[in-house]
């Protein structure tokens, strides 16, 4: 296998996983912008192979097609932003699997799976109020910020 | 006296624009009187008919047509033309007239781009050779007349530019042209008299019927609205015009059943009609694609080029496609036919169907719609008579379904349902007829559609009547003795009803007798015994003793009885019904009583009948050798003579157990059992009484009510199984679409990775 | 000599496994042998690319290559969306220095500044900002974990099958050998030396309707995020009025 | 570049100008109304525009100037206009410049798409459909469900353009060249493709298909659909019912007919299986809905499939001769009519929803018959002629790609396509079949129920406008079919080059 070969394979491999590790960051991360940037590297993946075409074809075209994602990758990027500030402004979470209140009529909810809390090991420790006085509760805790 | 082209677009035109003027007009401005225009112009219509009829009539007796029948097309307008289209395109690109693949055009040969000589010296060169080359491949096929054609340079060039040997018959060039184009001929005169003339009494008889109701504009505007698309129909020159106006009376008809959308079940009724009727016009819409595929047009008549039932097909000697193509054809025209006929297993939506007006009842499920399947067949029986499997299977969906309706009819309670399943046992009859593929069958068939159109029309409006009176109680069991306050409904329900059993001389006698003739003559005569036609014979013989069950069962529950039990929804004025109503009643009635006599003794109708082309193609062409005359009148007198017997045998049956036994058989022949002596009488309440219902009466019943329950759970479940196997499919699926994004992207990745999958390995 | 189809087959099956317990699935448990999964799937994967001619081009891919594959595969594992943007950062490096390695000097430079730079530093800021104290639950926990991993890792085993059937697969003589550019060829067009005024020509010239029209598509996006964002904060203040209106 | 390319996009110069000038104009005024008369005003203007390209014999190197091109482009415009006198309202919440605006883009994206004879533009011509949508599923209504509906058809759409992209690497990998025409060209000369490089085709043909299924809404692609068109408005849900579409079988058609590899066959399978999926299920689930705008999401799944079958016959019948039953003319006489029916039927939903709520589900039309019977007739001519009774539009839609398929199975040249084309229309007219059922069931409720309640009808007379004029369309193209059958007759991609610019990507 001469080396032009050799390069093109190596990179069309390399390619290829990164659009594979980007699926599976899509389909399984439900963090929103998490899966935009899962998504965004199915599309280094994609630019990786068309570079490394172009460098075998010997041609610009390749290079050209990656300005251009480049360009709509930018494009989408403040659209996603824009989108996910407004969603994370209505439900105080970035979580995508909120989103699902349009479905088939008789459909259950998604339901997430109760896990255990994650152990803070820096739990502040109770101060003693002053006698008489009514101690104060700390404040619960919320794994959100309500808002920005 | 007008031309045939004046007449024949006049009669749809009329009706039409009396739906027009009564949608239009109807809710503001007439109201109550929002009859008028449909009135008028179904009568000046049946006139133009019935001058059509005798117009026809007379030059189709002339000695020109006497071999290959009488047609005379009419051809209103082109509705969709893409053939003039390529001509305009060719016209432009050359003006010298020499015809020139267009640049943009240039066909591909085995998918390589380029290959064609560009001159197009060459193409011109060689095109001379080509034309007399597929003029000569495609004489034999018959598909193109030896007149000259328009496009036909055009279509041998495309065939010339196609790679060798696949060099077809052109079907796929689209020289589509559909125009809409009427034709008359003996068929189409006879259909539109009948459907005239039915519509027209039925719409007179509306006028009292329909009386204050709310929507009295809607109904007359749909009304002519359903005898426009009919009379269309029958008079279509086109499969796909056909096809439409197929459509167009199933709408018509949703719309009718669904009229008093009140009550729901009126408005599943319609829907369900119209779902079966999908079921059937699906099977018609693949049949029309294969003949287009098959013979590259749709017309029936010769136009650009051989019409699938033109006179030139028709005059070559082996014009029809016989064969599976042949055999899948039919198979699909007959699943359309009978959606459109509710026959067996498509049946089930005409007894539904009577949650409409009684009216519509009358007119649209007995008199004229339910016949466009046997206009249909009759039509196409060129086609048919080249398969001998499809005209079995004609005989014997229309044998199986002859039996079901009369033994169904024989245990309903309903008196409208009871008429729903004689008329699908009837048109059973006429199915049976046409599946006998002769020119006696035919003929027979479209005479028993005839005097069928007028009793059934006639008992419908009757049992209307009867309703009418009662308040819309329709339940026989409710109501008793009638005769006394509706003297003139009872007299024509029986006339109707006679007519109906076949009772001698009444119109159904002849008809029927003409059905038995033609299916026994499939099987008399010759050498071959065919067991089909004498099974399905024997069986509707015996199917006359159960119409004469069924159809006395419920006159004498109706008219007869020792008191006169009127529901309380009745109220007290029970009383017969207006003129509007009974005049029609009485006109049916003396069609029904004389007609059959009247058409029978002057063999007319058959003669006429036999002079269209379609028909006249049987005669010249007979499957078997033709029995002699003679022969054929002693076997006609015979089944007339048996089945008077018959008749006579069920109609005493029924009185015997619907008014004899008990009080009324007591009461009735009290004096003469007198008179014989008290013993007899009372050894014959003891004796024959309980004898026959153990040994004749219950069987009949358990019979009939396990084919009811059969025909409800069974057949009519697996018509809805089909309605509602894609609901469960839905059902099934419907958990796919759970609003997960993540859910989404996963599905759509592993629709990928099947696709790579199957393709890839 | 091995079947290299068998040894892929097995890649993409380790590295499911090895991916479906590095993603966050709500436990600890597990992970380290999923990293260990992973890497022993990268390297017999790695163990079946083709030489590449001499060592230094070999070792300079080797690391890029690694960088590259090693941070994306932690930045779908990772539980903190910081991180994972982070992790993101570094992939976008090895992206960009795969680019120069293949002669798209441009690209690489447009990959860091454009996205290193850009975009991926306003999501660090959204997510600084949106981001709760400890980890959320939709953080720790994945979707169908195990799913994804499978259907992602065959995806890309039955991508690099094909590749790597197509490029080793033994060939008849009579058969067109796939033809690699020449240096010469090369260094005339792609890897000529004024490599972006090459590219500059190019795009303004072949593809410049397709410019125009990008120009059109950022304007559109510019538009698009400022009215999303204005009508939301608009509608959070109606939303306020309206509540402060019942109460 | 030429001042002649400057002379055919001008259609799409102008669009993109009107569209520039809204935005701009919009952020130095507060005024609401009047841009949607500068929006028809740009439509109108890029209308004349395109007049005189019709005439422009010359067909360069980034564009073709076939038939297929010229009837996609004339289609958007005529869909813009259409759109525009549906959305003629104001937005309640303002955002309405940066709705024309976005319109005008997408509508320019569109017709670019369908002109590209380069993998670049035509990606960054589905760009520019994609994000101007992005931002008209955001505007409109701004509540929850609107906004999911937005973040599920940004994400799934970023998805489908990966996988598009994919593909299309893969493609320029093959012929080493973004150039459809050299694509054609490597792909024509069988020895063109290195040994082994089919498997990179079939990578190609999935992928690249894949991608564009998303936009028809094909199965298993649709899945966005329902749920997008539920939440979204009624405009907007007309908007993605149609345009996406347009855009997509265009491309689809460049892609999948013209180049491809071994004639197109590789893609016929898959499109074939696209097509009865889609039929099918898109037919079963609409019989469950109850949600109008859901039911007709599921009727443009059922009705991608009708199209993805013409497509198929197109690609088995490569060797079309003029005049022969065509799968691709058929398929733009079908996307014409099913675009006039869907357009009318959201047309008649928007007109008769309120100021504050919009009308959701089959029973708010019960009654509509008697209460409206105008727009009552409208609406079920609208549904016949989706489900394809015969004399209006959608009976000569189906009965053309019907004949197409089965012309295939009558004439086809490979043994296997016979049977195999049979059994597509036998389901496609079975699913025309079951397709009667729901429709129906809207025709039943305005007709045979009583209202519910009183008909609002304040979705202004724009949306009436634009009604009447889809109705017109279906009955017209009913009676009088020609010049439709015509037009598409000719809308098919050309096979001959035209010009020779695309050497400048080999100078060698």
């Amino acid at each position: 296998m001469s080396p032009e070969i050799a390069l093109l394979n190596n990179y069309l491999i390399v390619g290829a996983i990164l659009f594979g590790l980007g699926l599976i960051g899509f389909m399984s991360r439900r963090n929103m912008i998490v899966m935009f940037l899962a998504a965004e590297m199915m599309l280094q993946g994609v630019s990786l192979s068309l570079v490394a075409w172009s460098r075998f074809r010997n041609d610009f075209g390749g290079q050209m097609l990656v300005i251009f994602i480049i360009a709509v990758a930018a494009c989408e990027a403040a659209i996603a932003l824009g989108l996910v500030t407004t969603l994370f402004q209505r439900s105080g979470r970035l979580d995508i699997a909120d989103w699902h209140a349009l479905r088939e009529a008789n459909q259950p909810a998604f339901v997430d799976e109760p896990i255990s809390e994650e152990t803070s090991t820096e739990e502040p420790l109770p101060t003693l109020a002053r006698a008489g006085v009514a101690p104060q509760v700390p404040p619960v805790k919320t794994d959100y910020r309500p808002n920005v | 006296m007008p031309e045939i082209s004046q007449l024949l677009p006049l009669i749809p035109a009329l009706p039409l624009a009396a739906a027009m003027l009564t949608a239009v007009l109807g809710p503001r401005l007439l109201r109550k009187q929002s009859h008028w225009p449909t009135v008028l112009a179904l009568a000046l219509s049946c006139t133009a008919s019935l001058m059509l009829l005798c117009k026809v009539h007379r030059e189709a007796g002339q000695e020109e047509y006497e071999r290959s029948g009488y047609e005379k097309i009419v051809t209103l307008y082109t509705w969709a033309n893409v053939d003039e289209a390529y001509e305009s395109d060719l016209r432009l690109r050359s003006p010298e007239g020499t015809v020139v693949i267009s640049q943009g055009r240039k066909p591909l040969e085995n998918g390589r781009l380029r290959q064609q000589s560009p001159e197009g010296a060459t193409v011109n060169s060689r095109r001379d050779d080509s034309n007399k080359d597929s003029l000569a491949t495609a004489a034999p096929l018959g598909l193109y007349n030896s007149e000259v054609i328009p496009f036909q340079g055009f279509t041998s060039l495309a065939n010339d530019c196609r790679p060798e040997g696949t060099k077809k018959q052109g079907a796929t060039i689209k020289n589509f042209r559909i125009e809409i184009a009427l034709r008359a001929d003996p068929l189409t005169a006879v259909m539109l008299a009948v459907i005239t003339f039915v519509s027209t009494l039925v719409a007179i008889y509306s006028i009292g019927y329909m009386h204050g109701d709310p929507g009295y504009w809607r109904f007359f505007s749909y009304i002519s609205l359903f005898v426009f698309s009919m009379t269309m129909l029958v008079s279509a020159s086109n499969f796909l015009l056909l096809y439409v106006f197929w459509e167009a009376v199933g709408l018509c008809s949703y719309l009718l059943i669904g009229f008093w959308c009140e009550k729901p079940a009126a408005a599943a009724a319609g829907m369900k009609a119209f779902l079966v009727n999908r079921i059937g016009d699906f099977g018609f819409a693949l049949g029309i694609f294969l003949i287009w595929t098959t013979f590259g047009t749709l017309d029936f008549h010769d136009s650009t080029a051989m019409g699938v039932l033109g006179k030139m097909r028709l005059a070559s000697p082996e014009p029809i496609v016989n064969g599976a193509v042949g055999t899948a054809i039919c198979l699909l025209l007959l699943l359309g036919a009978c959606g459109k006929s509710a026959q067996f297993p498509l049946h089930v939506w005409l007894p539904d169907a009577m949650e409409g007006p009684t009216p519509v009842s009358a007119l649209i499920h007995a008199a004229t719609m339910v016949t466009a399947g046997v206009y249909m067949l009759a039509r196409c029986m060129p086609l048919f008579a080249a398969s001998p499997f499809a005209l079995h299977a004609v005989a014997v969906v229309g044998g199986l379904t002859a039996l079901i309706g009369a033994v169904v009819a024989i245990t309903q309670t309903d008196l409208k349902r009871i008429l729903a399943y004689s008329t699908i046992s009837h048109l059973g009859y006429m199915f049976l007829a046409m599946g006998a593929g002769t020119v006696l069958g035919v003929t027979a068939g479209m005479f028993h559609l005839v005097t069928h159109a007028f009793f059934k029309a006639l008992l419908f409006l009757a049992a209307g009547s009867v309703m009418h009176a009662m308040g819309g109680v329709i339940d026989i069991r409710r109501f008793g003795g009638l005769r006394r306050i509706m003297p003139v409904t009872h007299w024509t329900f029986l006339i109707g009803g006679l007519a109906m059993v076949g009772m001698i001389p009444f119109a159904g006698f002849y008809s029927k007798d003409a059905i038995l003739l033609a299916v026994a003559e499939k099987f008399s005569f010759g050498n071959h015994v065919d067991l089909v036609y004498q099974t399905l014979y024997w069986t509707t013989f015996g199917g006359i003793f159960l119409i004469a069950v069924y159809t006395f069962r419920p006159f004498l529950l109706t008219f007869y009885g020792k008191d006169t039990v009127i529901p309380p929804e009745a109220g007290h004025h029970a009383h017969e019904s207006p003129l509007s109503m009974t005049g029609p009643l009485v006109i049916l009635a003396l069609g029904a009583a004389f007609l059959g006599l009247y058409l029978e003794k002057t063999g007319g109708l058959a003669e006429f009948l036999a002079g269209t082309p379609s028909v006249a193609y049987l005669n010249r062409y007979p499957l078997a050798p033709e029995p002699s005359h003679e022969t054929l009148e002693s076997l006609h007198s015979s089944i007339g003579r048996q089945s008077t017997v018959m008749v006579a045998a069920g109609i005493l049956f029924t009185i015997f157990l619907y008014a004899g036994s008990r009080r009324r058989l007591a009461d009735r022949l009290a004096g003469p059992m007198k008179r014989l002596g008290l013993y007899q009488l009372s050894f014959g309440k003891l004796f024959f009484d309980p004898l026959y219902r153990l040994f004749v009466v219950r069987p009949l019943e358990l019979f009939a009510q396990a084919c009811a329950w059969f025909d409800n759970r069974f057949i009519d479940g697996s018509v809805n199984l089909v309605g509602i196997l894609p609901k469960l499919l839905g059902a099934a699926l419907r958990p796919l679409q759970g609003g997960l994004i993540q859910f989404y992207a996963l599905a759509m990745i592993l629709g990928v990775l099947i696709f790579l999958g199957v393709l890839l390995l | 000599m091995h079947d290299p189809h068998i040894i892929l087959i097995l890649t993409t099956l380790l590295g499911a496994v090895g991916l479906w317990l590095m993603l966050p699935r709500g436990t600890h448990r597990g992970r380290s042998v999923g990293i260990i999964l992973t890497a022993v799937a990268l390297g017999a994967g790695a163990s079946q690319l083709p030489y590449l001619g001499d060592w230094l081009t070999e070792s300079i891919f080797g690391v890029l290559a690694a960088v590259t594959v090693v941070s994306a595969a932690a930045t779908i594992a990772f539980r903190n969306p910081v991180y994972c943007a982070i992790w993101f950062g570094l992939t976008l490096l090895g992206t960009a220095g795969l680019f120069l390695f293949a002669g798209a000097q441009f690209l690489a430079v447009a990959t860091i500044v454009v996205y290193a730079g850009a975009i991926l530093v306003t999501f660090l800021f959204v997510l600084m900002l949106a981001q709760p104290e400890g980890k959320a639950a939709y953080d720790r926990v994945s979707w169908e974990a195990l799913l994804s991993a499978v259907l992602g890792m065959v995806f890309v085993g039955v991508l690099s099958m094909a590749i790597v059937g197509v490029f080793t697969a033994p060939r008849e003589a009579k058969e067109r050998p796939v033809a690699p550019p020449a240096a010469k060829e090369l260094a005339e067009n792609v890897l000529v030396p004024q490599h972006v005024a090459a590219l500059g020509t190019e795009l303004f010239g072949k593809h410049l309707i397709a410019v125009e029209v990008a120009g059109a598509l950022l304007l559109a996006a510019l538009v698009g995020a400022a009215v999303i964002v204005a009508q939301g904060k608009m509608e959070e203040k109606n939303e306020r009025n309206a509540q402060q209106k019942r109460d | 570049m030429t001042y002649q390319t400057v002379l055919q996009l001008l259609p799409e110069i102008l669009l993109v100008a009107f569209a520039v000038a809204i935005y701009v104009g919009s952020a130095f005024s507060d005024a609401q109304r009047g841009w949607n008369r500068a929006a028809l005003a740009g439509v109108v203007l890029a209308a004349c525009a395109l007049a005189t390209v019709h005439y422009h014999p010359a067909g360069g190197y980034p564009l073709f100037q076939d038939g297929l091109a010229l009837f996609a482009r004339w289609m958007a415009l005529a869909l813009a206009a259409l759109y525009i006198l549906l959305s003629f309202k104001p937005l309640p919440g303002g955002g309405t410049p940066e709705m024309f605006g976005s319109l005008l883009l997408i509508v320019a994206g569109v017709m670019l798409a369908a002109a590209a004879a380069d993998l670049v533009l035509i990606f960054v011509s589905l760009e520019l459909i994609s994000i101007p949508t992005y931002i008209l599923l955001y505007l409109g209504r701004r509540d929850a469900l609107q906004q999911e509906s937005a973040a599920k058809y940004f994400y799934l759409s970023v998805l489908s353009s990966a996988i598009l992209l994919y593909g299309f690497s893969f493609l320029y990998g093959l012929a080493g060249s973004t150039d459809l025409h050299n694509i054609h060209d490597v792909f024509l000369d069988a020895g063109g493709l290195p040994q082994g490089f089919e498997l990179f085709a079939k990578l190609a043909a999935v992928l690249a298909i894949a991608g564009l299924s998303f936009r028809l809404t094909a199965v298993p692609f649709h899945f966005y659909a329902p749920d997008v068109y539920q939440g979204t408005t009624h405009a907007n849900a007309a908007l993605l019912s149609v345009i996406p579409k347009l855009a997509g079988l265009a491309v689809l058609v460049r892609i999948a007919w013209w180049a491809m590899p071994d004639g197109g066959h590789l893609a016929l399978g898959i499109v074939a299986a696209l097509a009865v999926l889609s039929m099918t299920l898109g037919n079963v689930l609409a019989l469950w809905q109850d949600n109008l705008r859901r039911l007709m999401a599921y009727s443009s799944i059922a009705h991608a499939g009708y199209l993805l079958l013409g497509l198929a016959a197109a690609l088995a019948m490569r060797n079309i001769q003029p005049g022969a039953w065509d799968g691709i003319g058929a398929m733009m006489f079908y996307l014409c009519v099913y675009a006039a029916a869907t357009i009318g039927t959201f047309a008649v939903f928007e007109h008769l929803g309120g100021s504050t709520r919009r009308v959701e589900g089959i029973d708010e039309l019960a009654g509509l018959g008697r209460e409206k019977p105008t727009v009552a007739a409208m609406l079920a001519a609208f549904m016949f002629s989706l489900t394809g009774i015969p004399i209006l539009a959608g009976f000569w839609g189906k009965f053309q790609i019907f004949g197409s398929a089965l012309s295939v199975a009558s004439d086809a040249e490979t043994a296997f396509l016979r049977p195999l084309f049979i059994a597509l229309a036998v389901v496609g007219v079975l699913n025309a079949a079951v397709s009667a059922a729901y429709y129906l069931r809207i025709v039943g409720a305005m007709y045979f129920r009583a209202p519910l309640g009183k008909f609002r009808a304040e979705g202004g007379t724009g949306a009436l406008l634009a009604a009447a004029l889809c109705c017109l369309l279906v009955l017209g193209l009913g009676l009088y079919p020609r010049p439709l059958l015509r037009a598409s007759d000719r809308a098919r991609p050309q096979l001959e080059i035209v010009g020779q610019v695309s050497n400048l990507s080999h100078p060698k």
